[in-house]
């Protein structure tokens, strides 16, 4: 029946049984204030060895504000969802953080070139990669969890490494005859996701793609989200086609303005490249990822203090106005000149 | 020497693949850019898709991120990446982008590790979209630097299926039926695929560039062309639109 | 006799069962009515999903059909049956109401067909969501008249799973395990299911109503109680609040 | 592998690879004008014998403008898909367009009663049902198909006569162990969608809730569009996470304004209980039948005559009135008095 197994760890899997009553024990139907701040929502749902799984896509809508507030509190082992993970999951390895992942993306900036920081935790073995997917796989992961089932069928992957080193199986379609992978679900322990507007019970509006934050917000088993700002209900309910995540969904809700910080938040503000730029320097060398850590993350008290240190709202201003194209944008890997 | 870059001829030949009419998956720096010259030369119907869900956004300046808000500027649909890649999977995606650390005989590419996968040399960013940008485009081109160390007889990692092991093998594994690698484009030449063991065979080659010098900086085996044929070189109206698209240069070095 | 309808009866009935803090997938008619009810009484916290897509509405008036704009005037979502079917899948939805032309010992119900499937008697609707409730759904609370033509000791067409055979084999048939029917609510008593064989028994019967008469108006044998319970009669509050959900009688008649 | 195969007959599935090449080669991906009337849309696009899917649930948001036209040009041998089909399905089998269906609800009007036509067509023979399905396992149908994929597993309809009688099969979860519901994917031959409103290429934003339009949308081989009103590519643009449905989903764009009277247009136009209730009495024989399709399709030319010989503007207004809460709701059902 089953042609091939992938050899890669299954990592955040569960008998959907088992998952459906997890939901149905620890995800209450009414709708309570779940406010909190950063401190507290790390402090009661991160727990060490925890699987992670972060919102947005690469430098775009991330939870820093939950990243810094993880490595100040210094969680430990870690698995990451290596989901399109760039900034974060650097970050979240230079501070102790994280010592597994699951990869389809991960150790690069994009455009911005190659993760120092990363790339020499796996190259020394610090960091262990537990297996390997595609970017369409992993939110196929995600999909299937969010939709109670085992698996989800997908005709990519096969007849590669990848493969071989994920965790699908593949099996003959009764239907067509052919061989077709399935990929089992994920259900992260801990998810955060960044929103633009939310009300105090977790009914979130997201502005832009989507990117895979449906399914993960329906996957993931604890899932907090960050906020710019707190909306009515009211507001929530003029507009119910808006909502993207149901407040059942969500354990917590942090109020972070300018949370996303140095990553984007779109339609808000832009990327800021100059600290991205810091911190890709910061990572070359173990020296400078302590150094980095001590002066955005372990010196300051909290996120409102780090947005003073970089800068305060006169570098925002400056990044708001990038986003809105009303100014150019510059980056310290522009200065090349083309690459 | 001709007057303009080895990216400029790159970004050139690789728009000239594409077609008017059709779809396209895009990364960010050199594909969105050939992407970009084709919409504005001759493929204005041309549909730019990228993965993190922005689906025919009019940019008003070159993304950084395939995620960032510049790829729902003013599109059509701001989706998921479910949606983008649910599409390419039933068909909706005619072209796609790759590129690589390693590529063999047959199109399949690594982006995953160099050295083995338990212990590696260098760890590369993995498989992201390609794999899935690979399996289920109806045809990929793939732009990749051309030397030994990267032609290569044997992928330390098969990360993205291009012909799998030649003849049928795709196939039969279950990717679908009709897709895989249509052009490869580097600095010297670009290639097809012999339709029978889809091995991969020299196309034209880039004016000034001796066929001796392809086929010796491959360690495998590359099939001669069935004629000679010479990619055209950009024209000046080319090289002066591709200086719009990236005024800053971001990708293309400012002239 | 009391001063109360069946109907009324049924609903208030219906709405006990429910429970605060919990999630019910409603179809129109009584169920909606009993869900409204329990809203307003003991159940505040009470999430209404239906299956086309309207999650938590605050209705103005009832809808007429679970699809209708009703369903998500002020909603906190208005998304869609894969939303809601998925929810359900993924054990969110903790109660859901059915109902049938016919029912057996262990639940299971038919509304698709009486006589044979090929050359029916009487073309039913159908399952509609009422396979997918039933399969999904924490627990089922099924509202139906009881005669001997309904409760029957075979259905002409096994519809909605209840516990299919009893015992165990609801769950080795891959539905989701400790999920099934909940009660059962007729126009002379409510019904639940021994544990172990999970056939119907009488849980408690309505006011004025003979055990004898409960037993007698069913084509299979029914258990009879472990204990005499009576269903509690509808309360001055509730019938005035039958009255408000609906005041032009759509389904409860105006007094 | 298979554990049990229902018999039922496996309408509107193609292998995946036949599907992608019919794609391939018949939804161009430039945005090109598609407006045309519903007189040229039915006459392109639909024919004899073709498997037909209607947008929208129940009596809300149905293409009815269609549903008319398909009767008035007198399509023969349909086979529909029974996905809360109810008015749309009842009247074409009345019309005499339709003589197979497969079955997740029809034949009945939900709170209104049962359908007297469609079942009399059923018991006598005249229609013939192909198999049975749910409602969820319908629109998993076209999410599959949405998906490229050749089937979407799914938890419901296992050990029941509904998979029996479905085309569906079981195998056993490679993950769980457990067994699994396997649902075909599902391209109807030719759908309508009925739409607020779109661009002149078949962009598409809808009001309240997509019920299993996302999926149909993205399954069906053939897509028309019907929409209340037509709205710029800029409109489209300025908000491009309001677009539902894009345009290369779509063949044909129909402006029809009241287009999906008698049924409910959300947030428009209310359901016309009087005119279904005719509809009710009217099915119940095929004279009554008979009458009520010459009176309502033959004898007029087109839907906006239609609209006039219904009440024209005059009742629209009071369907507006009724949809938006500013006039009570009548109905002859409700003259009895609750049920």
């Amino acid at each position: 029946m089953v042609i091939q197994e992938g050899t890669g760890e299954l990592v955040g899997w569960y008998d959907p049984d088992e998952n459906r009553r997890w939901v149905e024990a620890n995800k209450p139907r009414d709708m309570t204030d779940k406010t909190m701040a950063i401190d507290e929502a790390v402090d009661k749902f991160v727990k060490d060895g925890d699987f992670l799984a972060m919102g947005g896509f690469g430098h775009v809508r991330v939870s820093m504000v939950a990243i810094y507030e993880m490595i100040r509190q210094r969680r430990k082992n870690l698995i990451m969802a290596g989901k399109t993970a760039v900034h974060d999951v650097d970050l979240l390895i230079g501070g102790g953080c994280v010592d597994r992942i699951e990869v389809a993306y991960a150790f690069a900036h994009e455009l911005r070139g190659l993760s120092a920081c990363g790339r020499r935790s796996v190259e020394s073995g610090k960091v262990k990669v537990l297996g390997e997917i595609s970017n369409a796989g992993y939110q196929w992961r995600f999909l299937a969890a969010a939709m109670g089932l085992p698996f989800m069928p997908s005709r990519s992957m096969l007849g590669t490494d990848t493969l071989d080193k994920s965790s699908a199986k593949v099996i003959e379609d009764p239907f067509s005859g052919k061989p077709i992978c399935l990929i089992p679900a994920c259900y992260p322990d801990v998810s955060f996701i960044h929103v633009p507007r939310c009300d105090i019970y977790g009914n979130c509006q997201i502005d832009g793609t989507m990117v895979e934050d449906f399914e993960l917000a329906r996957a993931a088993r604890r899932l907090i989200i960050t906020t710019e700002e707190i909306i009515s209900n009211d507001e929530i309910r003029a507009k119910p086609w808006l909502t993207k995540i149901p407040f059942y969904n969500v354990d917590a809700v942090v109020l972070q303005k300018y949370g996303s910080h140095p990553c984007q938040m779109p339609m808000q503000y832009f990327f800021d490249e100059d600290h991205i730029g810091e911190w890709l320097v910061s990572g070359k060398t173990d020296e400078g990822v302590e150094r980095y850590m001590e002066k955005y993350v372990h010196s300051v008290e909290s996120f409102d203090e780090y947005i003073k240190v970089i800068g305060g709202e006169a570098r925002m201003k400056e990044l708001v106005e990038v986003e809105n194209l009303s100014r150019p944008m510059t980056a310290p890997w522009m200065k090349k000149g083309g690459k | 020497m001709a007057d303009y870059t080895s990216t400029e001829l790159l970004a050139c030949a690789a728009s000239h693949v594409l077609e008017d009419k059709k779809s396209i998956f895009v990364g960010t720096g050199l594909p969105m850019i050939a992407a970009m010259l084709a919409q504005r030369t001759h493929a204005p119907g041309l549909l730019i898709v990228f993965e993190a869900g922005g689906i025919g956004p009019q940019v008003p300046v070159l993304p950084i991120s395939v995620g960032d808000s510049r790829t729902v500027h003013r599109a059509i649909v701001a989706s998921s990446m479910n949606e983008c890649m649910s599409a390419s999977q039933a068909g909706y995606i005619d072209f796609g982008f790759l590129g690589g650390a390693q590529i063999d005989m047959y199109g399949n590419l690594n982006t995953t590790v160099i050295g083995e996968h338990s212990n590696p040399k260098i760890r590369l960013p993995g498989s992201g979209g390609a794999n899935d940008v690979g399996s289920l485009a109806q045809r990929t081109i793939i732009i990749m630097k051309q030397d030994r160390q990267k032609f290569v007889k044997k992928l330390d990692f098969l990360t993205t299926p291009g012909y799998l092991q030649g003849g049928e093998s795709r196939d039969k594994a279950g990717l679908p039926s009709g897709t895989g690698p249509h052009r490869v484009i580097s600095q010297y030449a670009i290639f097809d695929f012999e339709p029978i063991s889809k091995r991969m065979r020299v196309y034209s080659l880039h004016p000034g560039v001796e066929l001796a010098t392809v086929l010796d900086n491959s360690d495998f085996e590359i099939l001669p062309p069935t004629e000679i044929r010479i990619t055209p070189a950009p024209t000046q109206e080319e090289l002066a639109m591709l200086q719009k698209i990236d005024p800053v240069g971001m990708v293309i070095a400012k002239r």
